[in-house]
């Protein structure tokens, strides 16, 4: 077993390449470089290819471009660039290609504070670009994990042709921890499915043998078209209604009725927890030691960590939300996952955000005390309302 | 090569005689821009209501102009 | 709370306070076998201005990867001096450039004072060894990893060329360190 | 080698071409508009790659969005459509992964010299082997007549309806600026001409890019009071160009207002792919 000592982005790069990623297109942006100056060195080497573009949405466009090209692809960036991508991600989503886009969160809305962290991409990552679309989304929060979330991303995207997002914060990505380097074969690696019909034969988007239809790769005998458009199952542009639908309601549909094989969740002192705590990223390592810490005096506080935000784990929180009075949800925005719990949990217990978006992680004594003195809470709904100017 | 170049390559062959040629309207694909018609040095066409129409095969020389400016794939001039 | 020992590296940008941060944690983690985070403030300031590296040590799971009570910090200028020394924990420890340090900050805390710049520069001959240096004399002072550990992690960090010569640097701060003195308050 | 339009191509199609074993299936007709020259261009382009032998599992044709933008989905190939500019971004992945395609990009004045402006002209400064084909029509037909970034002042568009003040842009002169190793202009109207430059366009190593003039009768046409398809195709493409051998010869009066039409530069340097393969092999152990 070999052990390392490395940035959250190398072990993203590490994970990229274990997964069989043999293709980089991006374009540089704090906090997330790291992973493409690591990519530019190792590619070449596994005979892969990384190509620095001249802006994020080439990128985008460029590993989607590979990827029908029968490449494992991926890109990185931050909240600004990732802005800059969503038009070419819904492509990936309406054309259904498999690849991985990495978001290491910087402050925003804007340039914002380039190398403060925040988790304020939440629903960018969600609902970011146009229309219904699927998503899936990771949120790793320790280096090791990056690493084994990166590798699941790959699989996820091949599994079900589609985008999939590796989201976190700046401090996760450039905090160094010791990892274990997994052994080939140590950790699952899938590869999409191809066709094994006659190249005449193939449609690539034929669903009639299974919702995720095998994708060929251009240039190895199936000449098959690909759009953006509304197409049928040939991949040819569509204006029939009934076609549209069902590919509108098909597209959400693989995902969420594959969300017990995509969710993962992290569970922590939640069995006899009387507050639960949701958290994802940093604010989740802050939350863990606050439960620790509570522990201690003996105040009953688990911890939900997921591992995969989108989709939403709402199975989860439900459970939670049935157990616990209150679920507190820390993180480094004005509220954007804390609402999700709040639907989630459907009234069944109060939900509270803690919110901090001062380009510093949420501090473990700020979740003891506001749990410790719960009025300092904030209802989600209740933001608008609140002091703003109050840290 | 414009299409006076090409109608003296046809007509500078050493003389044999006359090639006959058949003209194929695919009347399904004529969207009617008449570029076939504008521009046919030896006016064999002409324009029947919105889709295009032999008027002279006799003057055809086979030039093939036609076809190469039709942006419809709507017309092909095959020797007889 | 368990044996979690927090760590803060700060001076300029280019004094290697974040290598300095990396090695330590490095010593922790990969050869006394304990757990390590370490993180930095990373920002305008990694170019000059006030910069700071942080590391986590414990035998134990590491949750939050900043300080939160910070058990030693070095300072190697006045700036990250100030800006940083407030969250020094009650009974720990401030090592300060003597020469860079002139205003000390005043806490419940044991500040120690050597001209480790200085230091480098006339009796090792170069001042960029300044960082292992005061590597080996925070190791001196806290304990906190073993002097085989952090010798094995310097020398797998820097350069072949250099290896004596910052090998020299940590070992002349463990015993700088050994004959230092709290600063009187 | 600048000039030289008047290129030999080593064959004599045998007429009529055969267009129907590059066309998918069930197609036709296209969606472009009577007159509009993009089918013309389309066919010259279908002869040529006819003439260089290259088979259709070796060739992918990639485009952004508009009206030269749905070329791909009625030829055999492997067939990309994709973002509005974005064309040639899908088409560097596409050529990265799989260096043996021949890749070709078809898109048109708005979507490569505006919104897709920045990556045609980092395509030519990798010299990125693909044969970029510029319909350019002058004006935004899928939209329905906006101005483009080729409309020459004066005319106009339904976003410029008082005459067109914005100076346009040479394809050509940026492309050779940006890098381009095979820089050539063509019209519909010259569609033999057309047929051999992309001849030559395909078997060139490098960035190609062909600003080919072509017609938009629906919305440029009307707009500028040219009655018909074929009044442009002569006053546009034939009047209002010159080739590029003959332009040497002629005083600079007769040259005023004229596009030079031909093979305009041809260059020799690294491709982008190979030099990324020799980069592999280097590092590789």
């Amino acid at each position: 077993m070999e052990r390392k000592f490395i940035q959250g982005n190398e072990a993203c790069s590490e994970g990229a390449l274990y997964a069989g990623c043999r293709f980089y297109a991006g374009y540089p942006i704090t906090p997330s470089s790291e992973i493409m100056e690591v990519m530019s060195v190792r590619l070449p080497k596994v005979g892969g290819v990384f190509i620095q573009m001249e802006d994020e949405i080439a990128s985008v466009c460029a590993i989607v471009g590979a990827s029908l090209g029968g490449l494992k692809s991926m890109t990185a960036t931050s909240g600004p660039g990732f802005s800059l991508m969503q038009e070419g991600i819904g492509f990936a989503c309406m054309a259904e290609v498999p690849c991985v886009i990495v978001n290491v969160m910087r402050s925003g809305p804007s340039t914002g504070y380039p190398t403060g962290p925040s988790q304020a991409d939440m629903m960018q990552v969600r609902w970011g670009t146009h229309g219904d679309h699927p998503m899936i989304a990771l949120t790793p929060s320790t280096v090791q994990e990056i690493l084994t979330e990166t590798v699941r991303a790959f699989n996820l995207a091949e599994t079900y042709r589609t985008p999939v997002v590796l989201l976190y914060d700046e401090v996760i990505g450039h905090m160094r921890e010791a990892i274990t380097l997994p052994k080939e074969g140590e950790l699952e690696v899938v590869d999409r499915a191809r066709p094994n019909c006659p190249p005449e034969e193939y449609r690539p988007y034929d669903i009639s043998k299974g919702e995720i239809p095998p994708l060929a790769a251009y240039g190895e005998g199936y000449r098959f078209h690909v759009t953006g458009l509304y197409h049928g199952e040939d991949g040819f542009p569509t204006g029939n209604t009934k076609l549209i639908e069902e590919a509108n309601k098909r597209l959400l549909s693989k995902v969420e009725k594959n969300r017990e094989k995509i969710w993962k969740n992290e569970d922590f002192y939640l069995d006899d927890a009387e507050i639960g705590i949701f958290a994802y990223g940093v604010s989740a390592r802050s939350a863990k030691f606050a439960v620790k810490e509570l522990r201690k005096k003996g105040i009953k506080v688990g911890l939900l960590k997921p591992l995969t935000i989108w989709p939403f784990p709402d199975k989860a929180v439900r459970e939670m939300a049935e157990k616990v009075d209150t679920i507190i949800v820390p993180e480094m925005n004005l509220g954007q996952i804390s609402l999700e719990v709040e639907r989630a949990a459907g009234g069944r217990c109060d939900v509270r955000g803690i919110y901090r978006v001062d380009t510093e992680p949420i501090h473990p004594q700020q979740i003891m005390d506001a749990i410790l003195s719960r009025e300092e809470l904030t209802l989600p709904t209740e933001l608008a309302e609140r002091d703003m100017t109050d840290g | 090569m414009n299409e006076k170049e090409t109608v003296k390559e046809v007509a500078t062959k050493p003389p044999r005689e006359k090639k006959k040629w058949n003209i194929v309207i695919y009347e399904e694909l004529c969207k009617g821009c008449s570029i076939c018609v504008d521009f046919c040095p030896t006016d064999v066409l002409t324009m029947k209501g919105d889709v295009v129409a032999v008027k002279a095969l006799e003057r055809c020389t086979g030039c093939q102009l036609c076809d190469l400016r039709c942006p419809d794939f709507a017309i092909q001039v095959f020797p007889e | 709370m368990s044996d979690r020992v927090e760590l803060r590296f700060s001076g300029s940008g280019g004094q290697g306070m974040i290598l300095a941060g990396i090695i330590m944690a490095e010593a922790a983690a990969i050869y006394d076998g304990k757990n390590a985070v370490q993180s930095q403030s990373y920002g305008p300031e990694s170019r000059g201005g006030a910069t700071r590296a942080e590391v986590i040590i414990s035998t134990e799971e590491i949750d939050y990867p900043k300080a939160t009570s910070i058990d030693a910090m070095l300072a190697m200028t006045q700036e990250a001096c100030n800006k940083y020394h407030k969250d020094i924990k009650e009974g720990g420890i401030l090592l300060i450039d003597a020469d860079e340090v002139r205003d000390i900050p005043k806490g419940n805390f044991k500040v120690y004072s050597f001209p480790i710049i200085r230091y480098a520069m006339e009796n090792l001959g170069k001042a960029i060894v300044a960082n292992i240096m005061a590597l080996g004399m925070i190791t001196e002072l806290t304990g906190v990893v073993s002097h085989q550990a952090i010798e094995k992690a310097v020398l797998a960090r820097v350069p072949k060329a250099f290896l004596e010569l910052n090998k020299k640097a940590l070992h002349a701060g463990f015993e700088k360190a050994k004959e230092l003195k709290p600063v009187e308050a | 080698m600048a000039g030289e339009a008047a290129v030999k191509v080593p064959y004599r199609e045998k007429r009529p071409f055969d267009y129907s074993q590059y066309i998918r299936k069930g197609k036709l007709p296209h969606i472009w508009c009577a007159g509009c020259g993009h089918g013309i261009v389309l066919k010259s382009l279908l002869r040529a790659i006819h003439a260089s032998g290259l088979s259709k599992d070796e060739i992918c044709m990639v485009s952004g969005i508009g009206c030269s933008s749905r070329t791909p989905g009625y030829v055999d190939f492997n067939t990309l459509h994709t973002l509005h500019g974005r064309a040639i971004a899908y088409a560097t992945g596409v050529k990265l992964a799989k260096p043996n395609l021949k890749v070709f990009v078809a898109t048109g004045d708005g979507d490569a010299l505006a919104i897709g402006g920045n990556h045609f002209i980092h395509a030519c400064r990798r010299n990125i082997d693909m044969v970029i084909l510029v319909y350019n029509n002058y004006i935004y037909g899928m939209t329905s007549g906006q101005a483009s970034p080729t409309t020459p002042q004066g005319m106009v568009a339904t976003t410029s309806r008082y005459g067109h003040i914005d100076p346009p842009f040479d394809t050509c002169e940026m492309a050779k600026a940006a890098g381009a190793t095979f820089v050539a202009r063509g019209t519909a109207y010259h569609c033999q001409e057309l047929e051999k430059i992309f001849y030559e366009a395909i078997h060139h190593k490098g960035t190609a890019v062909i600003d080919i003039l072509d017609s938009c009768p629906t919305y440029y046409g009307r707009l500028n009071k040219m009655k018909s398809a074929s009044e442009m195709m002569l006053k546009v493409e034939k009047d209002g160009t010159v080739p590029v051998a003959q332009a040497a010869k002629l005083p600079p009066e007769k040259l005023e207002g004229k596009k030079l039409r031909g093979i305009l530069y041809r260059a020799e340097r690294p491709e982008y792919c190979e030099e990324y393969f020799k980069l592999i092999e280097r590092v590789h152990g």
